[in-house]
């Protein structure tokens, strides 16, 4: 994260998008959104704009592949060549790899992968615009397809990040903030359980710091967690923080 | 791909054999499209957007534009380059990885109605002849795969060069200066492309993918504002009589002209 | 296709390599040339020089690609690095991909697939020499080799473009006439059964303008195919039109 | 990843017991390092290497710089690449091929480990503003694949920059010409990686390969000079609790502060 | 490579006791050549091309000249490139995809005894120094594969190289300006491939595909104008005694003697 | 191989590292070095550095690929990108390719391939640093991984180089000498057997000049052979030639 001079937080505590240090931006969620896939979700989180399917459980090629005793949970995080400032080749970037790997392992404790032993369960995540913590978007969004398709879990995870903008522990980084910011902390995290199932972090942070952030994007993830319940129900839930 | 279930092939006779009478399965008529629903300008990061629904078919396009070189034969002229990605997400049957035969296809076709109408006037888009060119990226998304990707692909592509928008600039000394202010991208034709499915020896217009597993073979064309022809695809291990390609030639003329009518083209 | 200043229709309505309208360039068939292929030809269409081989039909690997019910028929065409002006690239090219696709889609509907379920048949095409539609000429030869490999066929696929050349529809572009010409129509026709099995078209045309190209682009097929027939006789064939 | 024979299930049972008792299959307390030793400057070929054990685990980096051009939003940087390969020696479970998601996932967490520690001061690796600037590339090899692959990457990476030496250059009509004599490149932080295991909801440090195998989840906590934390990353497919999280913080500052000591860092 | 059926294994045996009663199956002596036919300048869109037919076994070599820099530790010399492509069309066991290890192999023997022997003088192609040389692409296509690829390649990319016609041309400010008229490429001396396999103990040479299946062995000696050897290579997974490489050097330099005077070299 | 101006052998008649034309550069060998490996060796000559590994006899995957009557012996050269003076690539190139090829069958002969039908054996040859012949050095080790791994052979395989600098033919050349000499000649040897395994020729010498550079390439081989058979008993030895 490299420091610039833009000024991220004013006079007023208020961020560059008018947001206050622990509120999250806009979403809308909707549950089932296309026809092919068997569960499905589309998100918008701020600017961010992303669609996750599941196919599953279905066989597995080649066979030996499978696994005697569990399900394979397979994830692919891809984006958009029009997602973003500069056009994105279609081939997979080094870090999409890594997201797909960490976003698999953090849906991955939510699933009762021993239900359908000898099967696999491809979740795609396609990210159709980006505005920073487009991982936790993504898990949120995948997590809600999961269910969608009837996958057996033990939880929904919920995902939000918290960071550190201009001295201030602050939720829910967009874009700016992700680039300019000092530290970036997003977590999922399983409200039932009350366990965390990714945790990445980037920047600077004391422990005290690091700590308040966790906890704060902790707070995120419940507040998202009772939006994804929401639109389970109502298939369709679009959120903006109101003034308190 | 695979064998088909019985339920599936029960289904798959009924198709045909309502078609041999006329009549489509969905209750359309033979020459009839589904519904065509189109958002545009809904990803802001792009220069244009638009996703089009064509019945369950979903498609989404984004425009880029950079800087680059022309081509050596044609200095003068900025470049277009359309890509097509058929995401796993969109179909049981799309696989992830590099582009397959059929996203070539598909990108190479909407590429051609584009370019052999000359949509864009691509001599406006050079900003220092030889050297330097405005490059237009046109990347088809397929979000949900329910038959007949050409006609919503290029239905999409087209919309979504309509709204883009590109930076007014300057040249100084070589380099490219981004001034105030938009200009929407010089667009003069508006190319739509009809593709037939034939099953039962007739000619469907815009197929769903039911039709499409069971069609012999498939035939896109692909007219300008004035009628003319300016792309043509057969595809499919099927065959057309030559009187099949020119009575769907004519259709194709009508339904392009009905499509650009409601789009205000 | 670009228009430039050549003048490609002279005063008395020949083209730039002294052809008629109507007249195809010189051809030569040989057929069975390679002694490793199961099936071969070799044919010169002007300056076109193109290798058709089949090997099959033979086990798929991996099985489960196999159909039960039917061959799998595969096509590769491929241009030699030395085949054009600018050396291409060995790799296969987006157009190359392409071909490869409605050359195939143009021969099965000529071959009896279900005559060998499980097996694969491979057609593999090399360009040594372009000089314009050389899909045409690569669909003439693959359909001789399918017929030299004994592949059971319904009709043997003859294939020729036509093309709007300064305002004349004119028959069998080569590839100044291609590049710079208004439309090329390329088209493959199995003339016992009166069916086209490739058509595309780019450039401009009306609706009666394409349809006197296909007609003619037919009446090309036609004439090629008689010399198809010939050629399978013969082994060999040598053809130019001569003028009448 | 294949189905674990009985014998190796028996140690498994029997290394996760014993760490439920607070105790290790060999011998160490839960949150103790193995052996480390290190080797510096054995590639000669190379501005900087390291080879670092962590008891049988053995990772090689190798450091070369060349010239190239700036990212464009950081025009006054010199370039940082790191890069790490499995290669199949090290282990059965690595394959030849491309860099797979646990190679790409090394990489970039020892990457980050440097990089948020501002560890290298890449101001000083500009040579012409927005033209030219020194890169670094960071080949992590590993060669003998026991466990916790991410800290002895992160060691041996450090220990191979600082003794990396840059050639002495001066900027002639924008063009590098090299004079006599070397520099070491500028660190000025140490950043260390900490890696955790989760084994019967128990955190154990520095996991070999047999405590990985049936660890639940996996955290890295990197620190730098004072303390404050850098990087993290969570692996596998477990969870940690919050409070488990803020324990291995701790943990790591101590542990990371041990090894800075020990290493004279 | 698959398992050979019982005709193929008889057929094999007869092929093996015949040689070592110094007998071949197609009546060949153990040190004779099949018949070679060789056509040149066929492609026209290329500026060099030959055809060598060695019994069935037929290679064709097509030369492209273009621009481009030189390598950094050669700044005066123009740049050889020599690429093999096996083509599935020429046999059963070639597989569409990019070079595997005997493509590559093929060519880098080729190449190798075109460049050791210092065949075409590399200075000549030098257009500005440090800047812009010609390329030399030579590209090898084997249409048919009966044996002895090697010799065969070796000597259609001799007998194109010969007949390469380059351009006249005149550097302006920096650029190539393309004047009337060709000349031929700067070629000076005429290395010869000779392959041996080992089969039974004894050498044979320019084994056909049925010898090479069974060979222990294979030994390619390329030797130039002179008699000088200028590249060797020992394939298979088989051994030869030095003494049998000795001989085999022997007649190597008489085969290629032959060979060239047999072309007018 | 270019001609440079550097003088390669002084008045004395030594080398540019002071040896003598006959002389190898020194030898450390160590058996054993890695513990997931089935069989190890790592060596230095020179500044060649250089570890080998063997894993198998395993299982074949696809198992179409495997052989009824014999084992399937697989080898990667490959060098680390820091082995060379300007950094390479990790993707595999050209020359690596081949000389994966070349060196599995300088090591072939040597296996007793039939011992293990349906088997696969793994040669993984990594160089870490290269200085000259490291084809042969890599053959050295791959040959002591082998038999450190219990695979069953007929004789180890030792190789060196020999070449000509500057009208002498010398021993085992280093980069310098290989880069800048008149020609390289690497040789794998069996001394058991005195059969040739590996041989390859680049540059340009008479046929005299060969016989003598193999001759001495062979003799360079039976040194190297001592040394790696007390390597197989001490698990380790380094040598370096003394003055006679």
């Amino acid at each position: 994260m490299s420091q610039k001079t833009e000024k991220l937080i004013d006079k007023k505590g208020l961020r560059i998008d008018g947001r206050k240090p622990d509120e999250l931006r806009p979403i809308k969620i909707e549950v089932g959104v296309l026809s092919n896939a068997d569960g499905s979700a589309y998100i918008e989180q701020g600017k961010n704009k992303i669609l996750a399917a599941v196919y599953g459980p279905k066989e597995l090629h080649p066979k030996h592949l499978a696994l005697p005793d569990r399900m394979v949970l397979r994830c692919r995080y891809h984006m958009a060549p029009f997602s973003v400032q500069e056009r994105k080749s279609p081939a997979p970037s080094r870090r999409e790899i890594e997201l797909s790997k960490v976003i698999r392992e953090a849906i991955e404790p939510a699933v009762f992968v021993e239900y359908y032993p000898r099967t696999a369960v491809d979740i795609f995540i396609e990210v159709l615009q980006a505005d920073g913590s487009t991982r936790c978007t993504s898990i949120t969004a995948a997590s809600l397809a999961l269910a969608d398709a009837g996958i057996p879990m033990r939880d929904l995870v919920a995902a939000c990040s918290a960071g550190k903008v201009e001295d201030m522990i602050v939720l829910d980084l967009n874009d700016v903030e992700d680039k300019v910011g000092t530290a970036d902390v997003p977590v999922a995290y399983m409200p039932n359980l009350g366990v965390i199932t990714l945790l990445q972090m980037d920047g600077i942070l004391t422990s005290e710091e690091f700590e308040k952030a966790v906890n704060l994007a902790i707070e995120g993830c419940m507040k998202i967690y009772a939006m994804q319940r929401e639109a389970l129900k109502a298939k369709y839930v679009s959120v903006k923080e109101v003034e308190e | 791909m695979t064998a088909a279930t019985t339920v599936v092939r029960v289904k798959q006779k009924q198709i045909a054999q309502l078609i041999a009478k006329g009549k489509r399965l969905d209750g359309r008529g033979l020459t009839d499209y589904r519904e065509i629903k189109i958002e545009q300008g809904i990803i802001e990061r792009a220069e244009g957007s638009a996703k089009v629904l064509l019945g369950k078919t979903e498609v989404m396009v984004g425009v880029k534009i950079e800087t680059g070189e022309p081509f050596p034969d044609t200095p003068n002229e900025g470049v277009l380059t359309v890509n097509a990605e058929l995401v796993p997400l969109a179909s049981p049957t799309f696989e992830p990885g590099p582009p397959d035969e059929n996203s070539i296809e598909l990108a190479r076709v909407v590429d051609r109605g584009i370019r052999e109408s000359k949509a864009i006037d691509l001599e406006k888009l050079c900003i220092t002849p030889g050297k330097k060119v405005f490059v237009i990226f046109v990347d088809i998304y397929v979000l949900n795969h329910d038959g007949n990707l050409i006609d919503a692909s290029a239905l999409a592509a087209m919309t979504a060069l309509l709204n883009t928008k590109m930076f007014n600039y300057e040249v100084e000394n070589g380099e490219v200066k981004i001034k105030p202010g938009y200009t929407p991208l010089p667009v003069r034709r508006h190319p739509v492309a009809v593709t037939f499915a034939k099953i039962n020896d007739r000619l469907v217009v815009d197929p769903w993918l039911e039709e499409e597993q069971i069609m012999d073979a498939r035939l896109t064309i692909t007219t300008d504002d004035d009628g003319n022809i300016c792309a043509v695809q057969k595809g499919g291990s099927g065959c057309f009589t030559p009187k099949q390609v020119f009575e769907a030639v004519q259709i194709a003329k009508e339904k392009a002209a009905e499509i650009r009518k409601k789009l205000g083209w």
